[in-house]
């Protein structure tokens, strides 16, 4: 069964350094909260795992949180680059980057055959791409009935995994709606979890188009309102398009990103409005 | 993928952008009742012109996870609530990509680039020769490679210059038809790959033989010799050069009205 | 995009003698109305797949529909065997019928790989079992990153899928609720599809849980209310266990089964209430 | 599974059956907040006695595609509506395999067997000798080869007979302890296999060097002869064999309640 802890406890509890650590959320309901709780936190020497490292990872990584990076597009969505990323990978600051790249579908794919309990995955992927020779868990794989080669990727299982969703109730079952990307897969391929989430409440109310997770898989919930700001949550607040924006001007420079990390990570103010 | 600033930079009639007659051209190529995979920024503008002209049974599938959004705004991501709270259906991301778009069951991937070389290879990885210290680091595959391969066939919209426009791209990110014909068939990949490729300046098509992208069509006010300056490769014209027809004024407000309503 | 037809017009259509048919619905939603309609057009030598082949199946096989079985349980849920089903693979009668045997997790993957464009499926099973050794598509696969050995089975893709459903729009549109099952990946797996409805509507109310198939998945649909009796359709009629109970002695005997066939089938008696 | 009639063989006092009792000592088995993947028939009987009594957080996942249903009447399939309509969540077939099932997620797997072993081997494919020309065709596999396999450890539940409980089954559907110790860890099975099998008779355990089922417990008027009739190998008995308490009045007529609703 979920504990419902405060966040700082959450993060606390589950993240170590050195761990493996997956964030996700596609577009939407993305950990942000958690994201700078783990700044905050000082950890170090992190491998985070995300299908879309954006605004989240590019602060993770520019705080020096982070040791290597599985992935598969780094990009501020709508808005262009993520330069703490660039500065990483391309100059080695504030720490060298390593880097394993995939694709989506292959990302997709180690996250369900984490969630499943296999070592791998199969897909039609990467064939006649560059990107097998520069990422070593990208292999073939010979189907044993028609003789057809076929992508191998191995299972994701990070040590911790951490979502946002809309709802839990006080037992810790968890409720999300809308873009569910690959969130219970990235939870249920963990060995801990945390889910951030928008409100506990007494009971939850069916939604069309929601995704549960029962409370005994889960590891710990902590609210968090407004906790996928600036990406947004469905039934709660839009995204917020400026920040995406202005994130490329704050995150540009390392003294104007040194400056949000020192105002609003360690300030204790509220990001965005 | 990166969003360089639009730069007007041939306005041959006073009526429209080099930039809106690419979304505009890109947007023409969508037939009716197509499903169409749609890669963020140039081509889901055009596709969003599309479904609002010619093409109001257009299937619009996002890989965020959304299948037949009939989004009223142009989304400033491929997440944007508007996506899914339009959809036909809502589904996992696994789902897109295993049960949708793995088994051929998308026409078009529609796809945008930073490098494109001459036989339609996408590069969205890393610029420079050295992957480990690159020149410029780019956003990576996404979803890419696997539209790439599987679609039954990819358009890609993409502002021309030399810089993007290549002989031989730095990375392979997504098959195009890799050094010629019969590349993807070796290769196993099962959809055509790029069909047409749709700049500011014109429209090319593999050439059925050599499978080299062959300049086709020229967008009004622009002559081959720009195109040329604009390609870095020896270019290749087709015999049947034609010219695109200028926007319509129905074509000009309906993006238009898009792109304010999203700024 | 789907095309609404009649049930004798989608079954006409789409199921032709020797064909590979799959007719889906774990439990709840199993198209009854649909095997009816294969009964009384006079298919023959079809591969019937199936998870649980239950009265439907024992309905199709009694008639002499099939030539061959692939599955995983067979029998009356709740009640105890098919008779029908027994009779043929002790007895050859109507007809012989081979028998290719799977467990419920092969089968599930068996048409998961079919919906994804796969050639095989990998899982944790069958290991220590006797059904490798009298089940051909039953293979071991290598895991490329760790050495372990797995179970490979190959994708299942029917000529034709048949699944009933609650609802569909007048674009074809379809919306199951409640137990979804196997369903989506037979449909998606299949060459063609027919869905039968409890009813078209003008618009899809959306509805807590629901799955939803595009009209450009699916071949046909076809209005065929109550086609799921004696199985249930939530939301619309209750299982009729009384009519589980009452197939036990209908399928008992060769000639009350025959009896069945004439008067209900052909009859053109609704079964049931 | 196919369910014969209840035939209430031994009732030792005018308060229960046999079947009651090994209903109810099937149901004591699971602990409060255990998460049991339930095979229909007797398994869900017990298992819905016991979130009734003494194990109201008892999780209750059945292969129809719901995880935490809280039916109150008894299910008569696995897939009856009362099951969706009362879980904490309703999934397809495929994930209740791949994503709960198979990583070892469940504790406890609750199963039925046609045929039984001495080392807790389960048949329900064939009976007899010849696969392609059985004696007794029963109704197969379903999801319990994989129960079997990846729950933590499996409990079954078997009406006793030499019929029922064979030297060796003449099919292996579902794994128990092989031919012994060790047989689960070569296999690459990771669950603990059969820990507990509960009968209208007693209640066997694997011995902890051999891995055969050693009857451990009597139920309350049954003696060892009675069970070394029904018992088809040379039966072994426990040291410290003890008697099985009594159903109590709130447990019976907790079961009858259930039993009388659903009938």
């Amino acid at each position: 069964m979920a504990e419902i802890v405060s966040l700082a406890d959450g993060v606390g509890r589950l993240v170590r350094d050195g761990d493996t650590v997956a964030l996700e959320g596609f577009t939407h309901l993305i950990p942000h909260a958690a994201g700078r709780e783990i700044i905050r936190q000082g950890r170090r020497d992190l491998t985070l795992v995300r299908m879309t490292p954006d605004i989240v990872y590019d602060q993770l990584i520019g705080a020096g949180c982070a040791r290597k990076l599985v992935f598969s597009w780094g990009g501020n969505p709508g808005v262009g680059s993520l330069h703490r990323f660039r500065d990483a990978v391309q100059n080695g600051w504030p720490a060298p980057l390593e880097i394993e790249e995939h694709s989506h579908a292959g990302m997709a794919n180690r996250y369900v055959a984490g969630a499943s309990g296999l070592p791998f995955g199969v897909l039609r992927g990467y064939s006649g791409t560059d990107l097998p020779e520069h990422t070593d868990t990208i292999k073939q794989i010979t189907c044993p009935f028609t003789g057809e080669q076929l992508a191998a990727v191995p299972a994701l299982n990070p040590d911790v995994s951490i979502i946002h969703a809309q709802r839990a109730d006080r037992r810790g079952n968890v409720q999300i709606w809308g873009l569910v990307g690959v969130q219970k897969e990235a939870v249920l391929a963990a060995r801990r979890s945390l889910v951030t989430v928008e409100e506990v409440v007494d009971d939850l109310e069916p939604v069309p188009g929601q995704m549960m997770l029962p409370s005994w898989a889960v590891t710990y919930v902590a609210e968090a309102p407004h906790g996928a700001h600036p990406s947004y949550a469905q039934g709660y607040y839009d995204r917020d398009n400026d920040y995406y924006k202005e994130w490329d001007s704050i995150g540009r420079k390392r003294d104007s990103f040194e400056a949000w990390v020192r105002d609003t990570v360690f300030g204790g103010e509220v990001s965005g409005k | 993928m990166t969003t360089p600033q639009q730069q007007p930079r041939a306005e041959w009639t006073p009526d429209h952008t080099s930039d809106e007659m690419m979304s505009i051209a890109a947007a023409r190529a969508l037939a009716d009742g197509t499903r169409c995979f749609v890669g963020i920024g140039l081509p889901s503008t055009a596709a969003n012109v599309a479904r609002r002209t010619h093409a109001p049974d257009l299937v619009l599938i996002y890989e965020s996870g959304t299948l037949g959004s009939k989004p009223d705004v142009l989304p400033s991501s491929i997440g944007d609530g508007i996506l899914a709270e339009t959809a036909d259906a809502v589904i996992g991301v696994p789902e897109v990509f295993n049960y949708w778009l793995q088994p051929g069951r998308i026409d078009v991937g529609f796809l945008g680039a930073a490098q494109l070389d001459r036989f339609g290879n996408i590069n969205t990885t890393v610029i420079g020769d050295d992957y480990a210290d690159p020149a410029v680091r780019l956003p990576g595959a996404g979803g890419a490679p696997e539209i790439a391969a599987s679609c039954r066939e990819v358009f890609v919209v993409v502002r021309q210059s030399r810089r993007s426009f290549v002989e031989q791209v730095d990375f392979v990110t997504s098959v195009g038809h890799g050094r010629g014909r019969g590349d993807r068939e070796r290769l196993g990949l099962r959809g055509a790959g790029p069909t047409l490729v749709i700049t500011d300046l014109g429209i090319f098509r593999p050439d059925p033989d050599t499978r080299e992208l062959v300049l086709s069509q020229l967008h009004p006010g622009v002559d081959v010799e720009q195109v040329r300056e604009a390609t870095g490769w020896e270019l290749t014209v087709a015999d049947d050069l034609s010219t695109t027809d200028a926007p319509t004024a129905a074509e000009l407000s309906t993006l238009r009205t898009l792109k304010e309503a999203s700024s």
